[in-house]
């Protein structure tokens, strides 16, 4: 358990405090996947790559990491590369099946115990996410996203998903996305969902470098759960674009133990692609 | 959500069941569906524990059996025919006849499309195949419907989801990775993707090395149980193992056949006896075949 | 060229006159199909594959020949064995592609190309086939049929098909099916079939042991084409259950050249299940 | 019909084209598909012969060198990203952002839906994925509908159908069974089915003999045409032979990106002259990117 390395402590050679912020924001996510879900993840994903390898090796031995079409579980290995080649064969090398042989979302049936992490041009209060576009006239974008790829699907049908972002800025967090492409809670309420008959769990993490947002349970809007260590509120809210719901009390983001730093940077990340 | 960090040495969970326990997957009033080549191992198994009611996605013989069994409410079967031994599957015709089954009617597209709903998540898919039929009128589950976009004319196929799903394949490892010989079985990955759980008999348990040797050779990823059965299939064709035992399905289409047409059970209460309720295990039920019997029928 | 035998004529060891009546039903529907089109062969019929063997050896080297799931093109075999094994992997021995690895009807865009033979235990006038059974109530039906097979979405997609019976009698050929399996030409006339949307071509023929059958263009009505050698009009009308169109005079169906009875029976029928 | 008795000698027909003749299957105004790994001979010789107005179904790096070249009118695509370029391809986002394409905005299980339709036959199919969200407003033909059987709401989609889908696989026979290497592309095969006509590039031609070792590795059963192109996904991957060129992409972005947010043209106009224009086949382009290039490329 974690805790048996805490006589290392906080000087050793994976002191907690020296924990980058991504390394921080993947321990949180690390901490939120249950053994035996199944973790399909995106590419240029890599705070959520480097989460599913550190659950995988700590806690997740039952879990099971889809790289794009490679389904792999790499429990037993000592150290699991990054698949930085992209499309390539390499991507499979440690897969146990290959799932893209032309019946892509032919069962959804297990879908429940998905989980994926999802980006965005834009996120509202809702969880709303926007990769189409900025703009008020869909055939004259000010800035053209990259299109929705499996999101809208996903988000859909997953048992929840967390909204992953590389920047926390009054830009990105609006209040209102220009378009949806992926429905997170909608207008907000506890039916959102249930109301459209979407089966999946919706959003439940939203994680970027300044702190951690999660949705209030009865009106679904979004609120400051904790701020990640020399983030204050006011600075968080300063550079969102709608009032953040904050509690009385905001707490710091958990730091890695001593023992999940030492997988992440040893064996989940070992390019080191979040160490700063 | 896991409270806190947490680092475990927790190992990961096999998937081999034994079929005693994996039988008891199927109880009274399920959906089963039952793969080709037909599970015989676990059907025999499913038999002896007098399942009652079943609504079962299959066909012919081993279909069949399971209505000579008294398992069987309804069926849901694009084709029950009779193998070598007839048209039609004897005990299928006869239970048909006087309404002792329900047959909800309908077709290989159909069953597909219903199946690939269930797959999907959908409550229903729309197919062409069947247009202008009888079907609709039969199965008042399909709905005729106008398409959204064109007008066009379809039916309308709801949802078809099996609660288990059973299937015979060549090998798996121990977590369920299951790789066919020869291609998987005519509807078997449509009946594993509509299932709530899949249950797959295997020739052999391999290494998990030997799977991720060539991954793109796994047919099915991560089946819920495996249940190791060599010979399992028997007295149907496994690929790459053995070929169907036609002298032993002719005698039980000639035990079925006597039953449906002269209402002496006696042949078939026999057959039944000796090959599905006295055997303890699949292993007893080989001993019963014997290994001679088994051998030659050995793929050549 | 068929006529480059003729010189061994008739008292060959082909002699076109020792043809059988399942012969000669497989030489009329060989004659009809044609190079490049794509064969789909049911299980236990027999004189729909020596059909297809024997037009594939003689004049359809690009054909494409589907047993089960398997997809081949023997041409440049010698011989090709029925696949008396069923569902076991033999059936693929010669098969350059193995179709049904889970997306089955996955692509019907060519199936204009695409010929295949339906039997059925009835047929009415109008070349609808009924594989459901017989009887008034679904139910409990007098005689429980097989089911459809594919019937009804290959009767509705190919380009066209033939109907194909092992006996001609006023049981199988009614005035009106019980139940519709595969929709023919449904209560007749040319848009019998258009008019529903239906792409595929419809019957062709209906051959059985005793002739060939056709549809009147304009009607769509089932009529006489050609007897069998050796059968009168009387026999066949007899032998139907409904009045069949017969023109003035009713041509004998032509029996195999001599080159055509030495391909079925030394590597179409090698097996003769058609020889008696 | 075929009037009366004949045998033929005639033999079977090879599906190998010429990548110009294969090219003539591309004209202005069509829906063109375009598989990953992304076929890039054959897209290089479509731009040569000056096709415009596209529809292109298509992804990535490949769909922007056909905006940046003028081929395209309007896309179908589910992400338009810059590879390790940037978050989104410089010639799709200027085009988009200018009004010069039309993008027929979707996304992946949508795609595939449309896809699927077309490959089934059917005017549509429906799906689940994106109710709610903006797609259906900003693609008129995207119908948001009450499914016929349990009322529930769901997104019609229509059938997409390609004139002309291209791949790149690993290898073919002359009569264009085709076997990838590793597996087929992300949405290959859902391309080749929905298409009128498939051409697929490959590797290295194979004997008849060699396919027919392993019928189950077959991914395209006949493709209308196969073109002989090595290398020819450079500067993609095609797995089991070559990773991608990072550096000869990073080229491109950086000319592109250019010319979308300086309008200046003169890097890229430079790059389409050197590697697209001036060589004359795909043989004088691999000659132009250099044999010491490509090798360093093998996979290991």
């Amino acid at each position: 358990m974690a805790n048996d390395n805490a006589a290392e402590g906080q000087s050793g050679p994976f002191d907690p405090t020296t924990a980058s912020r991504q390394e921080i924001m993947a321990t949180f996510l690390a901490n939120d996947l249950e053994d035996g879900e199944i973790l399909q993840i995106g590419a240029a994903m890599p705070v959520g790559e480097v989460a599913v390898r550190l659950a995988h090796f700590s806690h997740g031995p039952n879990m099971e990491l889809i790289f794009i079409g490679a389904r792999m579980n790499a429990a037993h290995l000592d150290v699991l590369p990054t698949p930085e080649f992209g499309w390539d064969r390499r991507t499979v090398r440690w897969a146990e099946s290959y799932s893209d042989t032309g019946h892509r979302f032919d069962r959804v049936k297990d879908w429940h115990r998905r989980v994926f992490f999802v980006g965005g041009v834009q996120v509202d209060p809702y969880g709303n996410t926007n990769l189409i576009g900025v703009g008020d006239d869909h055939r004259r974008l000010r800035f053209r996203g990259p299109g929705s790829v499996g999101t809208s699907t996903l988000a859909t049908l997953v048992g929840r998903y967390h909204i992953v972002l590389n920047s926390h800025t009054a830009r990105t967090f609006v209040p209102r996305c220009d378009f949806v492409s992926a429905y997170g809670w909608g207008q907000g309420g506890a039916d959102a969902r249930t109301k459209l008959g979407l089966p999946g769990g919706g959003p439940k993490y939203c994680v970027t470098p300044l702190g951690v947002m999660d949705f209030a349970p009865d009106t679904k809007r979004m609120r400051l759960r904790s701020r990640h260590p020399g983030v204050s509120v006011e600075e968080i809210q300063a550079n969102t674009g709608f009032d953040l719901d904050v509690g009385r009390e905001v707490p710091t983001t958990p730091l890695p133990t001593p023992a999940q730093l030492e997988i992440i940077r040893t064996r989940a990340d070992r390019r080191g692609a979040l160490r700063h | 959500m896991n409270t806190g960090a947490h680092v475990s040495s927790a190992t990961r969970h096999e998937n081999i069941v034994e079929e005693a326990d994996a039988a008891t997957w199927v109880s009274d009033g399920m959906i089963l569906a039952i793969g080709d080549p037909a599970p015989m191992a676990m059907i025999r198994q499913i038999i002896r524990r007098g399942v009652k009611e079943l609504t079962v996605v299959g066909s012919g013989l081993a279909l069949d059996l399971l209505i000579a069994a008294g398992c069987v409410r309804r069926t849901m079967a694009y084709y029950v025919g009779g193998g070598s031994g007839g048209a039609v599957a004897p005990s299928f015709r006869r239970a048909a006849e006087q309404g002792e089954i329900e047959v909800w009617e309908c077709e290989e597209g159909i069953l597909t499309t219903g199946l690939r709903a269930a797959a999907q998540g959908l409550p229903f898919l729309p197919w062409r195949g069947g247009v202008g039929t009888s079907l609709p009128e039969v199965n008042p589950d399909l709905k005729v419907i106008v398409d959204p976009i064109k007008g066009q004319t379809l039916i309308a196929v709801p949802a078809i989801e099996p609660d288990v799903a059973i299937l015979h394949a060549a090998v798996s490892d121990a977590y369920g990775n299951v790789q066919h010989c020869g291609g998987p079985g005519w509807l078997d990955l449509f009946l594993q993707r509509a299932a709530d759980r899949t249950i797959v008999q295997v020739e052999k348990i391999i290494s998990n090395e030997e799977i991720r040797a060539n991954p793109w050779a796994t047919t099915i990823a991560r089946a819920d149980a495996v249940v190791r059965a060599p010979y399992g299939a028997h007295p149907f064709y496994s690929r790459g193992y053995y070929v169907q035992d036609r002298a032993f399905t002719r005698l039980y289409v000639e035990a079925a056949s006597a039953a449906a047409s002269s209402e002496d059970r006696s042949l078939l209460d026999h057959f039944l006896a000796r090959y599905v309720y006295e055997p303890q295990t699949h292993g007893d039920y080989l001993e019963a075949v014997g290994v001679k019997q088994l051998i030659a029928l050995y793929e050549y």
